[in-house]
């Protein structure tokens, strides 16, 4: 294994280029995409430090960041669909009203 | 940095120079297994349509697969103008080679297996090969036609219905080694001395229906419909992207095959391995290679031309040699030690060609499902079916440790299991029947939300 | 060396494409690139040994949620939307937040060269050769230490079907 | 695909399911059908203004080009509605010989249909079951008159052509062969759980909308209304021959399918009883070799394949028709599509076009 440092910058630019994405797109898929990546950055950590001590407690938090994401892209792309039903579109900075 | 590279390479080369190799020869020869599958269907659909199939190139047509990967290489490579040129180009390789990596993972018989002993086996092989479905989606919608997009749409919520109730199916069995490693697997069943398609019967059923729909073939094979759809995400692709997509089509019926073979027919094990008395079975292979060499020679002479004659001479020598070479194990004391490797193949590809044949019958025999049908067959019958049958198989395998059964003697609790399930089968599909005859009136675009 | 090898390639081929993802205007082309970039991260899990999430990866990531993202987005018909700025006037406010993070980050990383014992300590430190995690093990942790966070994951996974089948469905 | 517009497909006039070059707009939500459109006339060639300007017997090849798959049964209409308006009347040999091959150009027709339908629903096999048979009445066909497709059959005032010396055998063998060969479509399909499946409440078109529609042939029969011109109006030699008018109860495409199935053999109970007892005498009656038929008009209709065939003929005592009208089936049949279709789902489409049985030479003609 590599010196654990390669892999928190990995992780670590993955995140940013993550957040870049969540705070200039305006498209909400992309977005949530995104917002994907952030998380896959997380689980680079958390294998890493696995690794590193042994202990496969890692894994399986990255396991359970993987039911999130999951869970987060089903309601996500939901209400996605349920807006594009109603407004025709998906773009965030047209998502300005409460109610429709 | 250079050095460090060349020696980088150097060391990989070094440890994995087998399974390069294998995997090399598997790329280069699978075009030719699947055109000759290819034909192999095409001779049977025809047999069973009371017609010849082809006959033009070779004798009997042996020599067809070839002239159609020429005539497929030839072809004028056709880019629709307002399609993503990138994606056009990326799908039909992403799918291609998904199944093919998928390859990789498997076990023919005991001696090859690229990927040797991986922990992950058999999930490798099904996540891998499931990824095959970008191809098709991203193929749909970069040709740019309603029609593509539509035929992708339902191939993707398809392969995801199904993936499910085949991952449950896979799971039941599964219970039962404790492992995912491919070679364990088949060594549990030598173990058990039964094949796990008898101990969890339901399962295979599940898992066969299961494959059928995510090879998109008939009855399933709504993607690609070519009464309505034209051909489905493939309607706008034409000579080596289309073969393409053919070649992951075939390679994935491949996979689908041996995951079965691996898991509920027992691999590379031949029927019955530890009863002595039936070892004349290992004469089985011979038999079956002399028989079709016999009837190639007995072909010969009504050959039209010297070549085709002279062809048709080479395959029966062909099946003669192999003939013999499936021989020298079991009567030679030299070459005892292939046996395993040897005969292993042979069973396995014989019970793969099994399972693909029963594919093809299908497709011949009768009709195709619609979307909404498919769906329903998925959703409400085959998910929780296998679900259920987790569950019986769960029990049946604990009253199993309880009752400290082992091998045959595990049928006695499974049986029950596998009829209990049966009968939820058929309560579902009688409560199907009695709701299905109200007129169902949801949105077509909600059951691909589902 | 074999492992630095293919460290950098997975690396390298995660942060291109999480770059290409986050500045292509066509969704499909950024949801391409996404996979990419989860794939060169399943092969990062691989070189990590930990085969097991690298299978989970594939199939849940690649396999499940990545599907739903290119559904969804063929679904919502993007044609006029290619036409549209894809950014938001946001450039400002992206660069400080990096900048805020690269500081922080950088900082951490700093102070753990200057100062022993404080920081990341755990920077330079590898493993030590032992047998690889295996799907085994990683069950046993699963279904022992943390059964409990495991039911609640799926009884969240089943709470996000329901609102995402409620979301999805189409209002009559 | 979500938006709230409906998406709209072109189905054809290039595609493998639309019979021909029929073009069919489709209004989608989703999958499901919420308005069509059938766009026709690409196969037009103005048969009937071609008929004003060739004599009687010159056209009458012509109209065995609009149904090219029941070209005799087209040529019988226009034979006999010539013959109508000459007031001549075929010898009785004659009609029988025509019955016979009538009726086997129906059993053809349907054999055609039964196996691009079950094709388009995506069963392989019965399409190659159903061409073996209809290989059979061709040559039939072939060995009577030396034409296997647009066979030019009949003359006006009889036949052209004596029955070959093997016409009774050879019919005979074939409806001896027939019987087993159409059970074996029936194993293939009638209790197949997916044709039923795919058929059952598929296109319901009630009996008050066929007549609306003014729809014929099989189409109505399964609707549930007793009509067939063999019956009502009896042509050729058919009021001497017992057989069924088999009829549906749901107007479902499955029902169709039965209905044409019992066609089937209802048609060759006909060609059996007909071969039986053929009168001799001479086959053609007295007509000139110059038609000059008296000013009038006429209308008649037979019941073809695909349902009622006429010809409204208008002379004015020259060589050439004045006017000839032709009232095809499939076109006429065509026009109950958007009823059977809306609410369906685009895969019943396919089966919808196909239940219809469409010629699309005869639809634009």
């Amino acid at each position: 294994m590599l010196p654990v440092g390669h892999y928190l910058f990995l992780s670590l630019a993955l995140f940013i280029i993550g957040v870049i994405g969540v705070v200039t797109r305006r498209n909400v898929i992309v977005v949530l995409m995104s917002i994907e990546l952030i998380l896959n950055a997380v689980n680079i950590n958390l294998v890493a430090f696995s690794r590193l001590y042994g202990d496969v407690a890692g894994q399986v938090f990255a396991l359970f960041i993987i039911a999130d994401a999951a869970a987060e892209a089903a309601v996500g792309l939901g209400i996605i669909i349920a807006f594009f039903r109603n407004r025709e579109t998906v773009l965030a900075d047209e998502m300005d009203l409460l109610k429709w | 940095m250079m050095q460090a590279l060349f020696q980088a390479t150097i060391e990989f080369l070094k440890a994995f120079w087998a399974p390069l190799l294998c995997g090399v020869a598997i790329v280069a020869i699978l075009p030719l297994i699947v055109g000759y599958i290819v034909l192999v269907e095409r001779k049977l659909m025809a047999d069973m349509q009371a017609r010849l199939g082809p006959m033009r190139v070779g004798p009997h047509g042996l020599l067809q697969p070839i002239a159609d990967a020429v005539k497929l290489l030839i072809k004028e490579d056709i880019i629709p103008d307002d399609a993503d040129k990138l994606v056009f180009w990326l799908a039909p390789v992403l799918s291609v080679s998904a199944a093919l990596l998928a390859l990789a993972g498997l076990a023919i018989g005991p001696a090859f297996q690229i990927a040797q002993d991986i922990n992950i086996g058999i999930l490798f092989v099904v996540g891998v090969s499931a990824l095959g479905i970008f191809g098709i989606v991203l193929g749909g919608w970069a040709s740019n036609s309603h029609y593509s997009l539509m035929g992708a749409l339902r191939s993707s919520a398809q392969l995801v219905s199904y993936e499910t109730a085949a991952g449950m199916a896979l799971v039941s069995a599964l219970l039962f080694t404790g492992t995912l490693n491919i070679k364990a697997i088949v060594e549990a069943q030598s173990k058990e001395g039964i094949w796990f398609v008898l101990l969890a019967p339901v399962a295979f059923f599940c898992y066969l229906v299961a494959s059928i729909a995510e090879t998109n073939r008939a009855p399933f094979d709504l993607p690609e419909a070519e009464s309505e759809l034209v051909a489905g995400y493939m309607t706008e692709f034409s000579g080596f992207r289309w073969s393409l997509y053919f070649l992951a089509e075939y390679a994935n019926m491949i996979v689908v095959a041996s995951v079965a073979t691996t898991l509920f027919l027992g691999g590379w094990l031949r029927p019955f391995a530890h009863v002595s008395w039936l070892n004349v079975l290992d004469f089985v292979p011979t038999l079956l290679m002399v028989i079709v060499a016999a009837y190639c020679l007995q072909r010969t002479p009504k050959q039209p031309t010297r070549v085709q004659q002279m062809f048709m001479l080479a395959v029966a020598g062909l099946c003669f040699v192999l003939g013999i070479v499936l021989l020298a194990p079991v009567v030679v004391p030299i070459a005892k030690p292939f046996y395993a490797g040897i005969h292993g193949g042979f069973w396995f590809i014989f019970k793969v060609s099994l399972y693909i044949y029963f594919f093809m019958w299908l497709r011949f025999t009768i009709p195709r499902y619609r979307f909404d049908q498919l769906m329903r067959l998925g959703w409400h019958f085959l998910i929780p079916l296998s679900i259920i049958n987790v569950l019986l198989v769960g029990v049946a395998l604990i009253a199993g440790a309880y009752f400290n059964l082992k091998g045959w003697g595990l049928l006695l609790v499974t049986t029950p299991a596998a009829v209990i399930a049966l009968v939820v089968a058929l309560l579902i599909l009688a409560a199907e029947k009695s709701r299905g005859a109200r007129p169902d009136q949801t949105a077509a675009s909600d059951f691909y939300a589902g | 060396m074999l492992d630095r090898v293919l460290f950098y390639f997975f690396a390298g081929i995660a942060v291109a494409s999480a770059v290409l993802m986050v500045t292509r205007r066509n969704v499909v082309h950024s949801a391409i690139f996404l996979i990419t970039a989860l794939l060169a991260t399943a092969g990062i899990f691989l070189q990590l040994r930990a085969e097991f999430l690298f299978i989970v990866q594939i199939i849940l990531y690649v396999g499940g949620i990545m599907v739903l993202f290119v559904f969804v987005i063929m679904l919502v018909n993007l044609d006029v939307a290619l036409q549209q700025i894809q950014f938001a006037r946001q450039k400002w406010v992206a660069l400080l937040v990096t900048l805020a993070l690269a500081g922080q980050v950088g900082l951490l990383f700093w102070s753990s060269g200057k100062m022993p014992g404080q920081g990341l300590p755990v920077l330079t430190a590898t493993a030590a050769e032992r047998l690889p995690l295996n799907s085994e093990t990683v069950a046993h942790s699963l279904f022992e230490s943390y059964l409990l966070p495991f039911e609640i994951a799926s009884v969240l996974l089943l709470v996000a079907m329901i609102g995402a089948v409620v979301m999805a469905k189409k209002r009559t | 695909m979500l938006g709230a517009d409906e998406l709209v497909i072109n189905m054809g006039p290039q595609h493998p399911s639309t019979h021909g070059v029929l073009r069919v707009k489709l209004k989608l939500d989703g999958e499901r059908v919420i308005g069509s459109e059938c766009i026709i006339g690409y196969l037009h060639r103005g048969v009937e203004k071609i008929a004003e300007n060739r004599t009687y017997q010159q056209f009458a090849p012509y109209v065995d080009r609009m149904d090219y798959v029941a070209a005799v049964s087209s040529g019988l209409g226009y034979c006999e509605a010539i013959e109508k308006l000459l007031i001549v009347e075929a010898p009785p040999r004659a009609r029988v010989i025509r019955t016979i091959l009538t009726e086997l150009q129906r059993i053809a027709s349907h054999l055609l249909w039964l196996g691009t339908h079950a094709l388009d629903i995506g069963a392989l096999t019965p399409l190659f079951y159903c061409f073996r048979e209809r290989e059979e009445i061709l040559k039939i066909f072939e060995k009577y008159c030396g034409a296997r497709l647009t066979t030019h059959a009949f003359r006006i005032g009889g036949l052209q052509y004596e029955a070959h010396d093997t016409f009774e055998k050879d019919v005979e063998r074939f409806c001896k062969d027939f019987e087993s060969r159409i059970v074996e479509y029936e194993t293939l399909l009638t209790q197949n759980r997916i044709w039923i499946g795919r058929t059952k409440g598929v296109g319901i078109l009630t009996a008050a909308d066929a007549i609306a529609f003014g729809v014929t042939g099989p189409v109505l029969r399964a609707s549930g209304v007793k009509w067939d011109i063999r019956k009502a109006m009896p042509y050729a030699a058919y009021d001497q021959y017992k057989f069924e008018i088999p009829v549906g109860t749901t107007g479902d495409t499955y029902d169709r399918y039965l209905v044409r199935m019992e066609e089937m053999r209802q048609s060759r109970l006909i060609c059996l009883q007909a071969i039986e007892n053929i009168p001799t005498g001479p086959i053609m009656a007295k007509v000139g070799k110059v038609l000059k038929p008296p000013p009038g008009e006429v209308y008649h209709a037979i019941e073809a394949p695909k349902g009622e065939i006429g010809y409204y003929v208008v002379s004015d005592g020259t060589v050439m028709p004045y006017r000839v009208h032709i009232r095809p089936p499939s076109f006429i049949n065509l026009q109950a599509f958007d009823r059977m279709v809306r609410g369906h789902l685009v895969a019943d489409v396919v089966a919808i076009i196909g239940t219809i049985d469409i010629v699309l030479g005869e639809v634009d003609r």
